[in-house]
């Protein structure tokens, strides 16, 4: 049995493997499957300052080895989910990223304000959700918006701040510079790719939104080329994520230089997914005598 | 709630009518706690979704379910393609099934083409106190008459085209039998027009009405929100989710 | 039988299918297969000035429902092919798109400039190839960029002129609207997506040029997005590629706004897959008593 | 160049060794013109792009192929699971082989591991004529000897652990075969450095040397470019394409 613990900007994760934002709840589902004490971290849905109900149903569509989702952040509000998730979620021996995703740069601020003065361990800042008219994908989109948010955010929290980026972008490791020069103390990358299926019975799109974002292992290239880039342009820490689907592509993602990975897609598909990432990671690292999973991160060499 | 997630071996597969199967799947711990109105949620090999299939007989002695579904796109072709002895890859049981009550007289069930299948195990409760109503556009999709009658509900077939039963929908025999007044509850499942119109039916006479909804689905289980519909309660609008608040809804909650 | 030619630019396809560039050569090898005649069209090899070598092997790996390359644009160079390949090419009863492939706006402006010489039925300027170091991308990652070389381009010939724009952008209706400024005369999209794959192993990139290029049918949603978004921006057509691999496929791009298809991956799955697709999109029209494949270009609506 | 595509049954299929199958293909029209050392491009289930294996044997009479090959990655694995009746997807035959000569009157065949099937057509043809030496790792992995022994050829035997024929390199009894000096030619296929070091003792005794080489493919038949490897023709430098140029080449021409 390797070593799997990884540490980011100071928090312990006794493994590196994370459900990913939106795929998990609060983790009371799950939790009928697996004890949540199994995995590295949760990352919680995306909230907002007051209840969302998200977008109009369908909200979802199979896509050649991947899906599209456009759910639009529904969710309770900060509030209920620090009077009614946080507490339960903190009692479970696992690291809480508590997702934020604000439609303005002040309602980001007042969220981040009011989870500083929680037992949460880390704030997750989603400036990627393609699925919203308001703030989402448009903050991540240019340098310019991705660190103002995130300097509004910084001086907001004390709390760890992971700045979640769009790979809907020329240049990602360029956002990842900005909010790292901002302040952030890591970023997660990437949230989903911004796609469209059509009905060619109806001629209606399939998702009730038009478009969505595209997730599970046909993105997986994509992100690990976005977390190379990344690794390679910050000196923070990096979360990789899309595609992530067995223990090898999580040790994939971690040689291309993330300190943990999230998982999404691949949990709809199996729901122990989870779990059997963190043994997959455990299989590869026995197998070729690597004693601890940090010794891994960001080793790939480049020909 | 309780579920698991595993492969389970398929004890049998017949076809039932053009595209129809049904399948029975030796899965004890899932039969034992299975409820009527609940579902399956099925991984075809190759694809990153899983499935959606109602429950449509549940067998507690012999350990296993037995589900009926139709073949509609690439998904259910997969699923379509297992035989007896395979394994399939199923999450069960979830979702909120339909509230049975041991002190009805007499219910309705009514059941729209390949929403048929989740009546049988209410026609299994309730017995000779059911009537089952069943719609078809034509006699080759007529499917589970006999499994009906073996029951004891006493059944009423109607087909869009006459050509098998009575010609006409099922909402037909349905304002015949409230006429009545002694049905104490309608149950059903089929197109969402069908459904609408029987709400709105049993609603008027003030029969007490559950009806099983459709929606693309992520996890299955709550956890993702994916398969949001809208209701009311206590007369406030909110998103509940068919996968964990349904698929069973009471049909005053719904919005249509 | 459906009518299923269409015009684009003044120029008669017979139908709207044409195996994209760099995947079909210049259809000697698969003419043993099926008659050229067959296709709408052809799009060559991308072409530049001189002779290119192209990336070390390996320069390809597969993906979940799709593949990346990293050949780097290998070609005999402009003389060559207007001398040895384009006059067999004439021949075949289908229209010919060159696809050139300068470094520099120079380059490209000489390559089109021999072109205008030539029969060739149009011109696909890629400004969009992710395998080179110059040029390819670059030019195609900013509006000024791909406005300039498209202005010079433009000048260079009277044929029409298509640009094929990259993926790799935040907006790439705003770079196709700053190309139809300067003249281009339609646009095509998408070209492949920047990705990478690690043979956790080795610890080394799969391919010897560490990232490629993702195409099959993994970014087809991406690329439908992109080509509704794209449509409902330009007034010039649009062509339509990225992971086509059935007449349905086929039929979806073209409801997102599509006046033609490119198929590229889904040869290597199916060397018959440009007949097979044109025999879908076919049956599709009969099945939907659709007259002819212009009724259903960018018929999509949108909820 | 001729070649075509389509889906052919397997008539027969069996394991060789530990991962190492033999499928034997119906493609008469294939059959009727492939050539030793060429090479069948298979599709396996769900993948995007085929796989390269060479042909292993070729009956025009019966109108089969034999392949031989092992599992390696997710795609042969795949391959691996079709039996006997089932379908292939193949685009054959593909490349430029080996070019045999009848007056050729001794010629040595060195297959290396999983490189020893091209050998077999090629034995075959030159029969007695032939000297075959094969490698492996160890005696576990051996594969093909009676086949070769059948052929009237004469057969040397290595494994790299001595745990059959002897231990040690191919190249140890090459090297004392080309002493002699009544060998026309060497043909080789497995791992590169295996070839690079024949090809440099072929080339020092100024024996003719055809190696067949490996590369990642997509098109298989010339198109995309993709197999690309450095030869040099003439004195000048070029990319050659496995696929169609190869995978058998003149070694001289080979820049390794
Ligand atoms: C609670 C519930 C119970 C169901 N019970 C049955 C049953 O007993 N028998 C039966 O034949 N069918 C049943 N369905 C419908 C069944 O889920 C769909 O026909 C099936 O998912 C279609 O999959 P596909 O891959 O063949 O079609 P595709 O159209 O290719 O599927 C694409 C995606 O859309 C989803 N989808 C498509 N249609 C539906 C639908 N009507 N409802 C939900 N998701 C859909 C699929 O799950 C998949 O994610 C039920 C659906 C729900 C929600
Ligand atoms: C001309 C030629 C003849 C061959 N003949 C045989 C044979 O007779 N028997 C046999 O067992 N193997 C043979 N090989 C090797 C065989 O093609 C690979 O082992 C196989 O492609 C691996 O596929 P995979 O999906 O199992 O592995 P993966 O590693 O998962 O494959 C990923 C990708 O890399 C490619 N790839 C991986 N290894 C190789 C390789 N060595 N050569 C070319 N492409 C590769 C695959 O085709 C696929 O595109 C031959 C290769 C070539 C080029
Ligand atoms: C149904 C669904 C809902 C999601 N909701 C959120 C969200 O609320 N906040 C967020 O930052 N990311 C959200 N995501 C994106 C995921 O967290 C993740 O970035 C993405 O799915 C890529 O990972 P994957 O390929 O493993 O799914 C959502 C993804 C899915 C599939
Ligand atoms: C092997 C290979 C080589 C390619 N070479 C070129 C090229 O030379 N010029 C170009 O414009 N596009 C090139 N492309 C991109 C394709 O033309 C096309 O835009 C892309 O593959 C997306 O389509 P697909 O998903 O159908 O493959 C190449 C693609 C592949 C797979
Ligand atoms: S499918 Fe995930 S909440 Fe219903
Ligand atoms: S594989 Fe396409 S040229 Fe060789």
């Amino acid at each position: 049995m390797a070593d799997l613990s990884v540490n980011i900007c100071g928090v312990d994760f006794k493994n590196p493997v994370i459900p990913a934002s939106g795929v998990f709840g609060y983790g009371r589902e799950y939790e009928e499957l697996f004890p949540l004490s199994a995995l590295g971290g949760i990352a919680t849905k995306g909230t907002t300052i007051t209840k969302r109900n998200g977008n109009p149903a369908p909200r979802i569509a199979e896509t050649p080895s991947g899906m599209l989702n456009s759910v639009g952040l529904q969710n309770p509000g900060i509030d209920k989910f620090i009077s009614e998730e946080l507490p339960n979620l903190m009692t479970k021996d696992t690291v809480i990223l508590a997702n934020i995703a604000g439609s303005t740069a002040e309602e980001c601020v007042e969220i981040a304000k009011k989870l500083d003065e929680t037992d949460v361990h880390m704030i997750e800042l989603n400036i990627s959700c393609p699925n919203v008219k308001q703030g989402g994908m448009a903050f991540g989109a240019t340098c310019e918006g991705a660190a103002s948010v995130t300097r509004q955010v910084r001086k907001a929290t004390k709390k760890p701040l992971i700045v979640k980026l769009s790979p809907n972008v020329t240049s990602i490791s360029d956002i990842a510079k900005s909010v790292e020069a901002e302040g952030a103390d890591a970023v997660s990358l990437i949230n989903t790719l911004l796609g469209m299926r059509i009905d060619i019975n109806t001629r209606r799109p399939v998702l009730r939104n038009n478009m969505g974002g595209m997730s599970g292992p046909a993105v997986f290239p994509v992100a690990v080329r976005m977390v190379w880039q990344t690794a390679n342009a910050v000196k923070i820490p990096v979360i990789g994520m899309g595609g992530i689907a067995t223990g090898e592509d999580a040790v994939e993602m971690m040689m291309a230089g993330a300190s943990a990975v999230q998982v999404g897609a691949a949990i709809f598909t199996d729901p122990f997914a989870p779990v059997k990432i963190i043994d997959g990671i455990n299989q590869y690292l026995d197998s070729h005598n690597i004693a601890s999973v940090k010794d891994i991160i960001g080793t790939v060499e480049p020909w | 709630m309780k579920y698991t997630q595993g492969k389970y071996q398929i004890a049998g597969k017949s076809a039932l009518a053009k595209d129809i199967y049904s399948i029975e799947i030796i899965c004890p711990e899932i039969a034992e706690i299975a409820q009527p109105g609940q579902f399956v949620h099925i991984l075809p090999a190759g694809f990153t979704l899983r499935r959606p299939i109602s429950i449509c007989d549940i067998s507690r002695e012999k350990g296993t379910l037995r589900i009926v579904f139709i073949v509609k796109g690439d998904g259910t072709k997969e699923i379509a393609k297992l035989n007896e002895g395979d394994l399939i890859d199923m999450l069960a049981p979830l979702g909120h099934g339909f509230t049975v009550n041991d002190s009805f007289k007499k219910v309705v069930l009514i059941g729209g083409g390949i929403g048929t299948p989740p009546m049988l195990p209410l026609a299994k409760y309730y017995g000779e106190k059911a009537i089952v109503i069943s719609g078809f556009r034509s006699a080759e999709a007529v499917i589970l008459q006999n499994d009906f009658k073996q029951t004891g509900a006493e059944t009423i077939l109607c087909t869009d085209d006459g050509s098998m039963g009575t010609k006409g929908f099922v909402t037909e025999p349905l304002k015949e039998l409230l006429k009545k007044g002694d049905i104490d509850a309608v149950y059903t499942c089929g197109p969402t027009p069908m459904l609408r119109n029987i709400a709105a039916i049993a609603n008027e006479k003030n029969v007490y009405c559950e009806v099983s909804l459709e929606e693309r689905m992520g996890c299955g289980i709550g956890a993702c929100l994916v398969c949001a519909c809208k209701t009311k309660k206590d007369g406030e609008e909110h998103f509940a989710h068919v996968c964990k608040n349904g698929p069973v809804f009471n049909s005053k909650e719904v919005i249509w």
